[in-house]
């Protein structure tokens, strides 16, 4: 495809670092800077806490950005990640409060998103409904269910879920919940996943090419739906650390979630055409826009207006490095 | 037959596939015997690939039984079929650009570890199948770095891995060179010799009786017969596959002798110096009107290279480019075409077809961008165009509003052609325009070029087939790693020498 | 950053000592104009020269930047923390945090659902469920008897200004024989209001009132009518919720019958609670802010004084 | 009757017409059209006018879905085209001055066109993957209608801007008019030129579409450039609909309802083969489906669900394997010839 042209030539340069690293390693470079000039700009910004406070505060949404990479490697988008964090959040909550006890409660609320996953995957498989308009209908209808199941926000007072969610460990300034823990075993998972594993590569292969991976024999059907229901379960799962993080469940967290998810993808480096990207550039992706969003909040200053300007042309910024310094090497 | 002969491992009877309103195959019968070689034979469209993807299960057939080791079976789709010991090389390079080679070949059989992927396996075991092809490049590199020549053998080198008991190759050959092929046959007797049945399809005839025990005929979709290599003529071959008899393509081929070149004038184009880093060391290269330039070189040798250069696909780094005597850079493709400069790209599935749009739309897709998307082509002339082309070059179906997806792999370079012989360019640059091309049409299409050449158009020739090549170019440039070693007269070259330029004895 | 090590600790007193009280303000949002008023009060009257060095940062509607916010006004440091919550329920762990930090916390507009009262200091703002009472009870008052058909447009489904006008519309009427006969939402913007309007009107014939829980809502209804070829207020009658300038001239325009306030001018109130809580003062934990209601006499002398 | 149920708007067309047989059935009255004042009113009118703001982000929506890309700035730019006119009509002394009425309307476009201008420069350009250059205009441009506004609902009177949004022409009304009749050209226009054609060869085959020679990069930034300008003209619509420009929410998730129009029509997103008529009967289908949840008076809390339930049923209905099983049923024995299967590609939407 497009990107072939441009390969052909780089293949023979001496120096062999290697093309499909570039993009992350923007990401990498421009986050780094990013730190940089906060920490020169503000007090207090480059303190173990502000760092501590960026992986507790996105641990859900670092969930989701795997989950959808998976999906986005495939070639194609799952827009339901809001929706159905918001149903697992809902779904926990309004057991919890049922009295249910915890040890039923988590793998409900995650598997609530597997089986919307699955409920994607085949969709898109079987009925070729296009991958957008299926998850966006399954947004719908997870925002649907979390209505009818409770339109007020539920708070959750059950000890062993508060236990488990409260769950802090301080080593000095640094401190980190069971969230952030949970979302860093999921990403090494995935990694594992996708780099060791045949359903992995064939998440690849697919983006590649979907014909072609057919016609090589690998195992499309079962891997494209089986991409959905990971990201379905991650956002099951996304959920439940949602969940652990507000204590409570509510049927309008998560609106446009799925964007900063998406995009969080794409800045890491992944292209939404597929097969290319790095589940650890979506996790630098996260860690952009949370950091975006704390320059924000150090600014102090800004209007609610000037708050988005300053998120789109901080967007802007990073796209633009990012852009010049994949570049670099053609 | 004295000998006796093995019960078939593959027996097809009577299968027949549609696509409505089109019947590609009509109850068509195929033995495939252990450890044989056997050619599948027929006119682009003829149904060749049809009749493999309705085995391997891509396609379903609408009726016909498919008997494998003596039991029917449909399978559901190539991973069935590789999994009952069936691999498949289809006809266009059906594999994953963005993965490495090593995975290209693995994948599906890959060595495992602790229940996980074994890279280092992987690459060792990928270079060695590799190596076996003759291929010497890094397992860990990724394919789409390749050229198209390499990943066809990236996929054949796919095909090879674990035990298979039949093998299906469709047009392997038709992007490698002497060398490659040679490789090649040399792996498919060995596996002939180990019991497996190989079906090859070929529109070279020379390499078909080379290589082929037997050969099964198909015309429009239909068998002709089943025939033993050995006792069939190819005079008769070809009148089975095109229906009528050999003299017609005698008469084309003699045609397509190249013809007196007229006396030159100032070059149309000219390059000095003409480079890219990392692509195709600087060239000096004149083309003048009414004159076929052949280039020749080994795989890999950076024939396309050059083209890419001549032609703005690529832009240079240094040098320079005239056009009639007045400088100019080819930035781009349009700028090409401007100066009346046309390109077909040997990648006809990456860089060619647009197969969502129909035959009609793709034939004057560079007309049309040519003259702007506000003065369309009026409607009438269009139609007579896409017509006297479909004409012209044969191609089937001949219907203007085909998908282009839909049509069998040597049709669409038929239309590729089209599409730029509709420009008229005053120089035409021609990379593999008769890959996978049956002989008919490929008369057809060598005959095409000179004519072009004899009204005045330049033309630059790429065909990995050498013969081709010298019979109809008035020069030859040759090639050797990517830089431009020699230029010789058409006239006074003869195979050897050519042969010997490209090889180069050692010497740069 | 030398400081930093103790940053979750003592920031509260530190910084209040020099006279200015650093005060971390997180804004629900910029959703409507309402909130525009709401955060303009808060802008302008939390000044330097008031003793405040606001930060202020607005949460797009997300519970998870208004958690983080808070979270970075605690590392900061700063004196108070005032906030508006986009949820009621989720807070406990933050304003834990706050607490273990030594920062009071000021809620503003939504009150928080939480058992332990202690997490902050003071709540100011409206009450939701009285709004939507008072409104109701205008209407029983007015058009009780007369069996009115009443069509309701809420607003965002699931938030609690929705739920909670919409509970005390209903518990005003009950026992009246005035029914609601078709109630959807209309997410508090106007141009849903008038679409929505517009299909009530395609499907009843015999709409005698609008109660809408925003103004705007109420306005894109008044369109609706106009353009259906009635008159709004006398044809259908119009009852709302804010008492927005617009919503004001409506009013007295005779285009709105009735509309119930819920006052955004709350940063005088909050400078007054701030100043109060860092000095140590004993605050009242809820401080309701009384809102008027305006019938058409009332609006005429309101508006030309009205600021938002 | 197989050719009519092979027809690529046959689903999209029976949506509709089903959607409208509901309501009908809920409301007997609900298709009656009345002329009053010379002028027609009733739901249909209603659900047409309604329809014109969604048709026009939808008609820019295909164009850049044609060549691969997608636009998710529209919304926003629906929200600064609003801004921008209302308060310039506002400060200006006389708002129902034609000249101010059109220098508003002129600025409003302009200022779109130039944000269109600039998602197509980051595009086509820069080369940032659309759904990333669109995702900062989405963001930032709200920002920018926010501040011109205030951060405050500007509301105006001025007749005739007013006009634009709930005035009649001919009997009709004006913003249908308007949107349909630009609807109408710009087809003709794609259709009747080699811009349709040049658009999907970008869009299926970039690589092979530039060594023809076609101008993509100039195609991209014109598709972008005028989905710009057609949101601007919706955010008019939109304005002028209840004369107020809301900042935050005027044209708030229009871009998921656009592209949920495009695909209803049978585009398909990986770009390629595009289908306006398609989008037109997307856009009514979307229109009707919200009044239609009025009319059923289907509760705010189902109604996602609701949404959800027609989505999944149109789109399955619409899906290839489902067509060819309902023509399977019709044409009997000789099908299945084509195990959909070999042909993933979601384009083969178009192709029937
Ligand atoms: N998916 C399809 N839909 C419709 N027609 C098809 C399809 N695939 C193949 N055909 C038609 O079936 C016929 C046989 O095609 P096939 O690809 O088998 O030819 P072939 O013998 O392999 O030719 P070539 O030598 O050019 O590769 C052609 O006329 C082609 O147009
Ligand atoms: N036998 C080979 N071994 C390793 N690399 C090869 C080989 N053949 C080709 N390549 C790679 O393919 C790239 C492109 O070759 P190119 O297509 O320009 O050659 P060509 O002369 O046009 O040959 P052809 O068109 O026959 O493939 C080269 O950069 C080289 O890296
Ligand atoms: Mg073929
Ligand atoms: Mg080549």
């Amino acid at each position: 495809m497009t990107t072939s042209a441009p390969a052909r030539w780089t293949a023979a340069l001496p120096v062999r670092l290697d093309r499909r690293y570039l993009p992350v390693l923007g990401t990498f470079v421009v986050l780094a800077l990013m730190l940089v000039v906060g920490g020169t700009r503000y007090d207090n910004f480059l303190t173990p806490a502000v760092v501590s406070n960026l992986f507790i505060n996105n641990a859900h949404l670092v969930v989701l950005a795997v989950g959808m990479t998976f999906v986005i490697l495939t070639g194609g988008i799952d827009l339901s990640v809001g929706a159905v964090l918001a149903l697992s959040t809902v779904v926990t909550a309004a057991l919890l409060q049922a009295g249910w006890p915890v040890p039923v409660v988590l793998p409900l609320a995650v598997g609530v998103g597997t089986v919307i996953g699955l409920a994607h995957g085949l969709m898109i498989h079987y009925f070729q409904v296009q991958p957008f308009v299926a998850t966006l209908a399954g947004m719908f209808f997870a925002r649907g269910l979390c209505f009818l199941i409770a339109p007020e926000s539920i708070a959750i007072g059950d000890p062993a879920f508060v236990g488990l969610a409260s769950w802090v460990q301080i080593a000095g300034q640094w401190r980190m919940t069971s969230s952030v823990l949970i979302a860093l075993i999921v990403l090494g998972l995935a990694f594992l996943v996708l780099h060791l594993t045949r359903f992995g590569r064939t998440v690849y292969a697919i983006g590649g090419g979907e014909q072609s991976a057919l016609l090589m024999g690998l195992p499309v059907a079962r891997t494209k739906v089986l991409a959905y229901v990971v990201s379905g379960t991650c956002a099951g799962l996304g959920g439940l650390l949602f969940a652990m993080y507000s204590r409570s469940g509510y049927s309008l967290t998560g609106v446009a979630m799925e964007l900063d998810a998406i995009a969080a993808v794409v800045i890491g480096g992944t292209l939404l055409t597929g097969g290319t990207g790095f589940v650890l550039g979506s996790v630098l992706g996260v860690l952009v826009l949370g950091l975006i969003q704390t320059i924000i909040t150090f600014e102090g200053t800004l209007s609610s207006w000037w708050t988005r300007i300053v998120i789109g042309v901080l967007l802007l910024v990073f796209v633009l490095l990012q852009r010049a310094l994949s570049l670099r090497r053609t | 037959m004295t000998q006796q002969t093995p019960p078939p491992v593959v027996e097809m009877t009577g299968v027949t596939v549609e696509f409505p309103p089109v019947t590609a195959l009509d109850g068509v019968d195929l033995h495939l015997r252990p450890g044989e070689i056997h050619a599948l034979m027929g006119e682009n469209g003829a149904g060749k690939s049809t009749l493999i993807k309705a085995l391997t299960g891509v396609y379903s057939p609408t009726a016909g039984t498919i008997l494998v080791d003596g039991a029917e079976h449909r399978f559901s789709g190539p991973a069935d079929a590789r999994a009952h010991g069936i691999s498949t090389v289809y006809q266009e390079v059906n594999l994953c650009e963005n993965l490495t080679v090593a995975e290209n070949i693995m994948l599906g059989a890959e060595p495992r570890v602790l229940g996980g992927l074994n890279w280092r396996a992987m690459r060792r075991q990928a270079a060695a199948h590799l190596r076996r092809m003759g291929l010497d490049i890094d397992p860990a590199s990724s394919l789409g770095s390749h050229s198209l020549a390499v990943q066809q053998l990236v996929a054949i080198c796919r095909a090879t891995v674990g035990d298979c008991k039949v093998l299906i190759l469709d047009e392997p050959t038709s992007s490698l060179d002497a060398d490659e092929v040679a490789h090649l046959f040399a792996v498919m007797r060995s596996l002939r010799d180990e019991g497996v049945a190989i079906l090859f399809v070929s529109h070279f005839l020379d390499q078909v009786y080379e290589v082929s025990d037997r050969m099964t005929v198909l015309r429009n979709g239909g068998l002709v017969g089943e025939f033993v290599t050995a006792d069939l003529p190819a005079a008769e071959l070809v009148q089975h596959m095109i229906g009528r008899s050999m003299d017609v393509l005698e008469a084309a081929e003699e045609a397509a002798e190249r013809a007196e070149r007229p006396a030159g004038a100032t070059p149309l184009l000219q390059v000095v110096g003409l480079g890219r880093k990392g692509s195709v060391q600087p060239f000096d290269l004149d083309l003048y009107e009414g004159e076929v330039v052949g280039l020749a070189g080994l795989l890999g040798s950076g024939r396309t290279e050059l083209a890419r250069l001549l032609t703005g696909a690529d832009r240079a780094d240094v040098g320079q480019a005239r056009v009639s005597g007045r400088p100019t850079r080819l930035r781009n493709p349009r700028v090409a075409m401007g100066h009346g400069i046309a390109y077909t790209s040997e990648d006809r599935k990456g860089e060619g077809v647009v197969d969502g749009l129909t035959v009609r739309e793709n034939i004057v897709l560079a007309l049309q961008a040519e003259r702007g998307w506000m003065r369309p082509l009026p409607r009438r002339q269009v139609d007579e165009l896409v017509a006297g082309y479909i004409e012209r070059l044969g191609i089937r179906p001949a219907d203007p509003e085909a998908l282009l997806r839909n049509l069998s792999g040597g049709n669409q370079q038929k239309v590729l052609l089209a599409r730029w012989l509709a420009t008229a360019p005053r120089l035409l640059v021609l990379d593999e325009p008769t890959r996978g091309i049956d002989v008919g049409a490929k008369a057809e299409i060598q005959k095409l070029v000179a004519e072009l050449a004899a009204d005045g158009m330049s033309v630059v020739f790429i065909s990995a087939e050498l013969e081709e090549v010298l019979r109809i170019s008035h020069r030859i440039a040759v090639l050797r790693d990517r830089r431009k070693v020699a230029e010789i007269d058409g006239d006074g070259a003869s195979m050897d020498r050519v042969v010997d330029l490209i090889a180069g004895g050692g010497a740069a | 950053a030398s400081d930093a090590g103790s940053g979750t600790g003592g920031g509260g007193g530190g910084g209040a000592d020099d006279g200015v009280i650093t005060l971390g303000f997180s804004q629900v949002g910029a959703e409507s104009g309402w909130r525009a008023a709401n955060t303009k009060s808060i802008q302008d009257t939390l000044t330097a020269d008031n003793g405040f060095d606001l930060k202020f940062s607005d949460a797009q509607q997300k519970q998870e930047n208004q958690i983080q916010a808070i979270r970075s006004y605690i590392t900061q440091g700063v004196d108070v923390i005032a906030f508006s919550p986009v949820v009621e329920t989720g807070w406990d762990a933050v304003l834990q945090e706050a607490k273990d930090a030594g920062i009071p916390v000021i809620l503003t507009d939504r009150a928080v659902d939480s058992e332990d009262e202690s997490l902050y200091e003071s709540f100011i703002g409206s009450d939701f469920v009285k709004e939507g009472q008072m409104a109701g009870e205008w209407v029983v008052d007015q058009y009780d008897g007369e069996g009115y058909k009443v069509v309701e447009l809420q607003g965002t489904t699931g938030a609690a200004p929705a739920i909670d006008r919409k509970e005390g519309f209903e518990s005003a009427i009950e026992g009246s024989d005035l029914e609601i006969i078709d109630s959807q939402t209309g997410n508090f913007t106007r141009a849903e209001g008038k679409t929505v309007m517009e299909g009530f009107l395609n499907k009843h014939d015999d709409i005698d009132l609008v109660y809408a829980h925003n103004d705007d809502m109420g306005l894109g209804a008044i369109e609706a009518i106009e353009a259906a070829g009635m008159t709004p207020g006398e044809d259908i009658k119009i009852v709302t919720v804010d008492a927005v300038k617009d919503g004001m001239q409506a009013l007295v325009d005779g285009k709105i019958n009735y509309i119930v306030e819920c006052n955004p001018l709350l940063g005088p109130d909050l400078a007054e609670i701030a100043k109060k809580v860092v000095a140590g003062e004993e605050v009242e934990k809820r401080i309701v802010v009384e809102d008027q209601a305006f019938d058409q006499e009332a609006a005429k002398e309101a508006l030309p004084t009205r600021e938002y | 009757m197989r050719d009519v149920l092979r027809h690529h708007l046959f689903w999209p067309v029976a949506a509709l017409v089903a959607l409208l047989v509901a309501n009908t059935v809920a409301r007997p009255g609900f298709l009656a059209v009345t002329v009053r004042d010379g002028h027609l009113f009733g739901a249909p009118v209603d659900i047409l006018r309604t329809t014109a703001p969604l048709l026009l982000v939808a008609l820019g929506m295909t164009l850049v879905i044609a060549t691969r890309g997608i636009d998710l700035s529209v919304g926003a730019v629906v929200a600064v085209s609003g801004a921008v006119a209302l308060s310039h009509l506002a400060s200006a002394p006389d708002p129902a001055a034609p000249g101010t009425v059109l220098t508003a309307i002129g600025l409003a476009l302009a200022l779109c066109l130039v944000l269109g201008v600039w998602n197509g420069f980051l595009v086509s350009v820069l080369g940032i993957q659309p759904i990333i250059a669109t995702l900062i205009l989405m963001t930032a441009g709200r920002g920018v209608a926010m501040l011109i506004t205030g951060g405050m609902i500007t509301t105006v009177n001025s007749a005739p801007f007013k006009v634009l949004g709930s005035g009649f022409w001919l009997g009709l009304p004006t913003a249908a008019v308007l949107a349909f009749g630009v609807f109408a050209v710009v087809a003709y226009v794609v259709r009747r030129t080699a811009l349709g054609m040049l658009l999907e060869a970008t869009g299926i085959n970039p690589a092979a579409s530039r060594l023809s020679g076609v101008r993509s990069r100039t195609l991209t930034w014109t598709v972008y450039a005028a989905s710009g300008l057609f949101a601007g003209l919706a955010g008019l619509l939109i304005s002028a609909d209840t004369m107020a420009a809301d900042a935050n929410n005027a044209g708030l998730f229009i871009e998921l309802d656009a592209i949920l129009a495009v695909v209803i029509g049978g585009t398909a997103l990986s770009g390629g083969k595009f289908n306006l008529s398609g989008t037109l009967v997307g856009a009514l289908v979307i229109a009707t489906l919200e009044r239609t949840v009025t009319v059923l008076g289907i509760s705010p809390l189902v109604t996602p669900l609701f949404m959800a339930l027609v989505v999944i049923a149109v789109t399955l209905l619409q899906s290839p394997r489902m067509r060819e099983r309902l023509t399977a049923v019709r044409r009997r024995p000789t099908t299945g010839a084509q195990r959909p299967a070999a042909r993933p590609d979601p384009t083969e939407v178009t192709a029937g």
